[in-house]
């Protein structure tokens, strides 16, 4: 069961580092949001697993609430800005694409080297996840950093929170709802401003 | 026996240095003492094999010879002895080759010079795996060194040589310079014997141990060709004449993987695993630089040189897998690490002697060393054609040629030593690999290109078209290491047997490795039968001959096909650039390519173009970030130590008294 | 000696099913343009008209132009000896493991390389020099992806591989599997020639790479050549379904589970065809210059792969 | 995703193709037994323009589309003459594709076809007398079939095509 269970929550883990790698590879700014989409969505996946094998109900709840933000309302808000905003598809990022590839190999082998005493003190049976969740919280900043355009920068933090989730779904079944729901928040708002802001970003950052 | 065929052996190069001098005709000087070289060669090689076989040992010490160093003292031990036969099969092709290669000299002086030194250099290495104590080694290495050195600029009409000589001779003498210190520190003020040094090694304290292994590193480095000591390599090959470069290719190189062996393995305890992964990443560095510049060089004999580098590598990567799990306890894997270096040691040793002599041919027959002149000897050339192929296929590692054996030995090594090991090195060791087959794919780049641009297709220039085939002694040569790339591949197990004695005689536990004809690897579950392969594919081979025969359909011959142009000229050919031009701009950050296109256009408009120019080349980055500021700094102090020359006697007689009370001072604090 | 045979027989099905995949293959991909298209046995046709049909050789080559059908042909054969196809009894693991099949897959790489140089024709030479250097650029993915495998499995030899799984199925439950099916599949587009790749139905000299060295083959010849390639597609589909999923196999000698087996494995290499043509239908070809990205995603993905399959072991 | 909905909802557009050729295909010469049974149901065309206006080509296009789908008889075109058995020729031959033209034909191994598609194909059309124009194709290279029309459509070209190869009977003959 608990083998089922670890397995389960690692490839739900790896699927969102993937898709976190999309990023990596695309150069068209909507494919980034549609698998922002999708790793959200695997996000509220891996918690219902959670909630339901390590029997944590409230879990529910939060899954919930993760499938309708981030899989749906900010996903919109996301792609309303991509409509409004120049196309820039040629625009490079500053690293290129194999060097970026080979770099998030490098960061997700030295997550796993990073997290090894995490995972000895973990008990729980998701903790072969946790490496994971660290290499993916490190391929977002990756992405923050190595990105010109605004927008993927913008779905290079939510992934980054995306990433923060997981390890606190996966080291310790969740932090409390209420801390939990303010983390909502939080994000709902930065997107927001974001999308007041992004305009007077294009003109500084993509140049 | 051993020792009477060694005394042979040495006796043999002895009288050939002798004959070639002094014997009257320069024909019968020739023949001569390439012939006692050949048979000193062969002489060695029953030597050699003797001791393998019985994995006896044996000591001979004479306190008359190089008395005041403390005499000379051989010792002959398994390990000692596979080097000895690496030294033997490249020797003996390499002066039956000669025979043919250096008529032209004959009645010359310098071809006199020639043969002498060859002898000497073979006597040279044959005695620095056999040497027991730091005299002896040091002497046999300078003998090897001056001595190469010496038939590295013997052509003067060959453009570069004597930079190419300069390059050399200050790599091997600052190599020395570092053994020589290395010996020291390691003989902690006691007697240089290697056997005393094996047993005072261990109360070495660790600080001193790492300058050891730093400088050993260097030392044997330096001769070996490691990045970023490898730079004398692509130049010393193209200048020397051909025979020596694939001793020098085949042996020398190799004989700083045996003192690297000999120190590392034998003298010295098992290091801190961090010696191992330096060693390790040292040997990727050195296979990627050199096959990178394998594939884009246009010199045929640069090309090989590089790939000398390249699998100098391969090697190293092997003996630092052995230094960690030596480190790590681990001493099954150890061994196996070690085997699969002596095994790639002497496949490349077969394989590369190959190349430099059809190399040697081809430059004799087409009088170009250039790709791009090349082109269409297989026509002119038939007989060289199908050897260099058979060296190819072995360079390029693919079955049931020798390179691949060590290859596919390789691969298991790092994926043995990724599943028994811990998580540091199992992150480590799967990038090793990585490189390791990136390396093998870019190595069949560099030999389809060697092959097809050399000899396939239209000759590109007029001396291309009219190449002569090679004369048949030097065939008859070339066959020998051949066969040995053929043998070897499809029965590894042969060489295998051998390296048994030596690994265990190093102290390591042998893991069972040879049953009969295929490779079986219990470690990792898998195993390799050459022969089978070999089998299935002539079957294949035959099969679809046959098959291709049955067809009804007439067949003729046709002009080739080029769109419907009226003539086919070399001009359309793919060049050797045009051919590596992918990989340039893949690696384009590890090249650095460097372009200037100059237009010459007509005075009336700039629109009819009379002729474009383009020069492209790739930064010698290495040299210029590594080498221009040493060389800088070399100048600098020089030009200080020249300010001392006044010419005004009296300060020179200053320095006397003040040099001698600087050395007492210092020999006081000392004490 | 039964296992001889059938490794024989095995062979044999690999070598007679190819041109029906790619003739599989063909036939979806003009269904899905709204064409009727040509059903799946028209490479053989093709095949029969190609061997049947007269031979020109071109005046500038040499007798490495005559090799290289053939040689090319031998090491696909015998990479295909080492492949299970419908029982996991393998003695295919005598001859080698992964990476022998890896360097026959190369060694006839190779040969259709110099046999695109030989006739001295710019699009042979441009031919050859994109293929090595896509071959190249591919080892490092697949020597990770069978790492990878090889850690989970304790060896690299084909047979040992499919058990392993078969008797410990939770390995296939997982990332590292998953990756490295997914790095494995992304190298063996780039190692057939197909699409993002390379084009198997361009007409346009200057985007070619396989097709542009068999420019100069004419009949018999180039019949051995195609279906060299269709065999080469053929048995890499059929390792990557039965190394990844080997659920099927024939365990046993018995004649029911050898019937199991057949079904198996064709149900799997129609699937993997199915997935293949849906794959050439949506995306365009990449400039050759943007192919190291694509294979530097495998190569990320096969290091995952081995990473997590390494934690997880 | 949207893509492959938009398959199912178009579905096989194909068009079925009349099984007697229209006039417009003319057969100069039957095809031998033994060249019919190889080419029975497989074919591999190499298209050579010897100085066409390109209208030809245009309708050529149309041929592996989805509409027209040769592909549906065993047709489909090829890089090069050396993997070819029929050429198909357009436009009256000028003088700088007359060896070309000739080359191709020598490049491509027996048994081959010859189909010449366009007036200018039979009679230099238009550009007859030019002085840049050495004549029809059947000047250079023996011609088994040859297509009217300026250009001709693409449903007669395949009528052509298979009225040479013996599969359908041509509307008229020499």
């Amino acid at each position: 069961m608990d083998a089922l269970f670890s397995r389960l929550t690692m490839t739900g883990a790896s699927a969102m580092l993937l898709l976190a790698l999309v990023v990596m590879w695309r150069r068209h700014v909507p494919a980034y949001v549609t698998a922002f989409r999708t790793q959200s969505v695997v996000l509220a996946f891996v918690g219902a697993i959670v909630a339901w094998m390590g029997e944590v109900p409230e879990l529910f709840l939060v899954a919930a609430i993760i499938l309708g933000l981030k899989g749906w309302i900010v996903p919109r808000i996301l792609a309303g800005m991509e409509a409004r905003r120049p196309d820039d598809r040629g625009l490079r990022p500053l690293v290129n694409t194999e060097m970026s590839l080979l770099i998030s190999g490098g960061l997700a082998v030295a997550a796993y080297e990073l997290s090894r005493p995490l995972t000895e003190v973990v008990s729980l049976p998701t903790r072969s996840g946790l490496p994971i969740a660290l290499a993916l919280i490190l391929v977002s900043l990756f992405i923050v950093v190595s990105r010109r355009q605004v927008i993927a920068q913008i779905v290079g933090f939510l992934m980054l929170e995306n990433g923060v989730a997981l390890l606190a779904l996966l080291g310790a079944y969740g932090v409390p709802l209420v801390v939990e729901l303010g983390v909502f928040l939080d994000v709902l708002l930065g997107v927001l401003v974001m999308q007041a802001l992004v305009p007077g970003m294009e003109k500084t950052s993509a140049g | 026996m051993s020792e009477a065929a060694l005394a042979t052996a040495l006796t043999a190069c002895a009288a050939g240095a002798v004959l070639a001098m002094v014997w009257p005709s320069g024909a019968g000087a020739r023949r001569l003492s390439l012939a006692s070289a050949c048979a000193g060669c062969s002489a060695a090689l029953v030597a050699a094999i003797t001791v393998l076989q019985g994995s006896l040992s044996w000591t001979w010490r004479s306190e008359a010879l190089l008395q005041p160093l403390g005499g000379v003292s051989l010792r002959v031990d398994p390990l000692g002895a596979f080097f000895l036969l690496i030294v033997a099969v490249t020797g003996a092709p390499a002066s039956l080759y000669a025979l043919g290669y250096l008529r032209h000299l004959d009645g010359q002086v310098r071809g006199r010079a020639v043969h002498a030194l060859f002898n000497v250099f073979l006597a040279g290495m044959c005695v620095v795996p056999l040497a027991d104590n730091v005299a002896t080694f040091l002497f046999a290495w300078e003998v090897m060194a001056l001595s190469s050195y010496l038939l590295v600029v013997s052509d003067p009409e060959q453009e570069g040589a004597a930079a190419a000589g300069l390059w050399y001779a200050v790599m091997t003498h600052a190599g020395f310079l570092a053994l020589l210190a290395a010996f020291v520190l390691l003989g902690q003020g006691g007697p240089l014997e290697f056997p005393a040094m094996r047993a005072g090694a261990a109360t070495l304290p660790p600080a001193s141990q790492g300058v050891v292994v730093l400088l050993l590193l260097a030392a044997f480095g330096s001769k070996a060709g490691l990045v970023p000591l490898h730079v004398w390599l692509p130049r010393a090959h193209p200048a020397a004449p051909s025979h020596v470069s694939a001793l020098m290719s085949g042996a020398m190189v190799k004989l700083g993987v045996y003192g690297t062996i000999r120190v590392l393995f034998d003298l010295m305890p098992p290091l801190s695993p961090w010696w191992g992964g330096a060693v390790l990443a040292l040997g990727v560095a050195t296979a990627l630089t050199g096959v990178l510049y394998s594939v884009a060089e246009p010199h045929l004999k640069r090309v090989l040189a590089y790939s000398t580098v390249e699998n100098i590598g391969l090697i190293f990567v092997g003996l630092g897998f052995a230094l960690l799990m030596r480190a790590y306890g681990n001493g099954v894997l150890a061994a196996m690490g070690l085997v699969v270096a002596l095994l790639h040691t002497l496949n490349h040793a077969v394989f590369k002697t190959l190349l430099f002599l059809a190399a040697g041919a081809v430059i004799h027959g087409a009088r170009t060393s250039s790709l791009e002149g090349l082109g269409g000897l297989i026509k002119r050339m038939p007989h060289t054609a199908v050897l260099c192929l058979v060296g190819v296929l072995a360079l390029a590692a693919v079955p049931p040629l020798n390179g691949f054996t060590s290859e596919w030995l390789t691969f298991q090594l790092l994926v043995a030593g990724a599943r028994y090991t811990e998580p540091a090195l199992a992150i480590v060791l799967p990038l090793a690999l990585a490189a390791v087959a990136l390396v093998a794919g870019l190595a069949a780049v560099s030999a389809v290109r060697l092959f097809g641009i050399a000899f396939l297709a239209l000759p590109r220039t007029d001396s291309a078209r009219d190449a002569h085939e090679a004369p048949a002694i030097m065939r008859a040569a070339m066959l020998l290491p051949a066969a040995g790339c053929i043998v070897l591949g499809l029965i590894p197990t042969l060489a295998v047997a051998q390296l048994t004695a030596v690994v265990s005689d190093l102290g390591l536990p042998m893991g069972q490795l040879d049953t009969g004809f295929a490779l079986v690897l219990p470690l990792v579950g898998s195993q390799l039968w050459p022969i089978a392969i070999a089998a299935l594919l002539g079957a294949g081979a035959v099969v679809a001959a046959a098959v291709a025969q049955t067809s009804r359909g007439p067949v003729r011959t046709d002009t080739t096909w080029n769109c419907g142009r009226i003539a086919q000229s070399p001009r359309q050919e793919y060049t050797a650039a045009a051919f590596a031009e992918p990989l340039k701009r893949v690696f384009t950050g590890f090249y650095r390519p460097t372009h200037e296109v100059s237009l010459d256009v007509h005075p009336v408009s700039p629109y009819f173009v009379r002729g474009i120019t383009l020069r492209a080349d790739f930064a010698p980055w290495m040299e210029q970030t590594l080498y221009t500021p040493l060389i800088r700094a070399a100048r600098w102090v020089s030009g200080q130590a020249g300010r001392l020359q006044t010419g005004s006697i009296h300060l020179y007689l200053a320095f006397l008294p003040g040099a001698l009370l600087v050395l007492l001072l210092i020999a006081r604090w000392i004490r | 000696m039964t296992p001889i045979v059938l490794a024989v027989t095995e062979c044999l099905c690999l070598a007679i099913a190819a041109p029906a995949v790619v003739g599989y293959v063909r036939w979806l991909k003009a269904r899905l343009q709204g064409r009727r298209g040509a059903d799946f046995l028209q490479p053989y046709r093709d095949l029969r008209k190609t061997f049947a049909k007269g031979m020109i050789i071109a005046d500038t080559t040499s007798w490495i132009f005559h090799l290289t059908p053939c040689v090319v042909v031998a090491s696909t054969v015998a990479a295909a000896a080492l492949v299970p196809v419908i029982s996991a009894s393998q003695p295919g693991d005598q001859l080698g493991d992964l990476f022998a099949l890896m360097a026959l897959l190369i060694l006839g790489t190779i040969f259709l390389a110099l046999g695109g140089l030989d006739p001295g024709t710019a699009f042979g030479g441009m031919g050859s020099s994109r293929e090595m250097t896509v071959a190249a650029l591919t080892e490092p993915t697949l020597a990770i992806a069978i790492l990878s495998l090889a850690l989970t499995a304790g060896s690299t030899s084909l047979g040992t591989i499919t058990n392993t799984l078969l008797t410990t199925p939770a390995n296939a439950i997982g990332p590292g599997h998953a990756l490295a099916l997914a790095a494995f599949l992304i190298a063996m587009l780039a190692e057939t020639g197909r699409l993002p790749v390379d084009n198997p139905a361009t007409h346009l000299e200057l985007t070619m790479i396989h097709e542009a060295m068999i420019l100069e083959y004419s009949g018999p010849y180039l019949a051995l050549l195609e279906w060299a390639a269709a065999l080469k597609l053929t048995l890499l589909l059929t390792l990557a379904s039965n190394l990844f999923v080997p659920w099927g196999i024939a365990t046993s000698l018995s004649a029911g589970a050898l019937a199991l087996g057949l079904a198996a494995v064709l149900a799997k290499l129609a699937l993997l065809a199915t997935l293949l043509a849906v794959l050439e239908t949506r995306v365009a070809k990449l400039r050759l210059f943007r192919v190291p990205e694509l294979l530097a995603v495998s190569f990320t993905l096969a290091l995952l792969a081995a990473t997590s399959s390494f934690f997880t072991r | 995703m949207q893509l492959f909905t938009k398959i199912l909802r178009t579905g096989i557009v194909t068009e079925p193709l009349p099984d007697r050729a229209s006039s417009a295909v003319m057969l100069a010469r039957e095809i031998d037994r033994r060249a019919r049974a190889l080419f029975g149901r497989a074919l591999a065309i190499r298209q050579v323009d010897a100085g066409s206006c390109n209208g030809c080509e245009l309708e050529i296009a149309g041929l592996p589309g989805p509409v027209y789908d040769m592909e549906r008889f065993g047709l489909h075109f090829v890089a090069s003459p050396r993997h070819a058995d029929m050429l198909l020729v357009t436009g009256p031959v000028t003088r700088n594709m007359a060896v070309p033209l000739r080359k191709t034909y020598d490049a491509t191994p027996d048994p081959k076809l010859v189909v010449a598609v366009g007036d200018c194909a039979r009679t230099c059309g238009v550009f007859a007398g030019s002085y840049a124009v050495v004549g029809p194709v059947d000047r250079i290279i023996p011609v088994d079939a040859s297509i009217d029309g300026c250009p001709p459509e693409p449903a007669d070209i395949l009528q052509g095509i298979l009225a040479a190869l013996g599969r359908i009977d041509a509307g008229r003959r020499e």
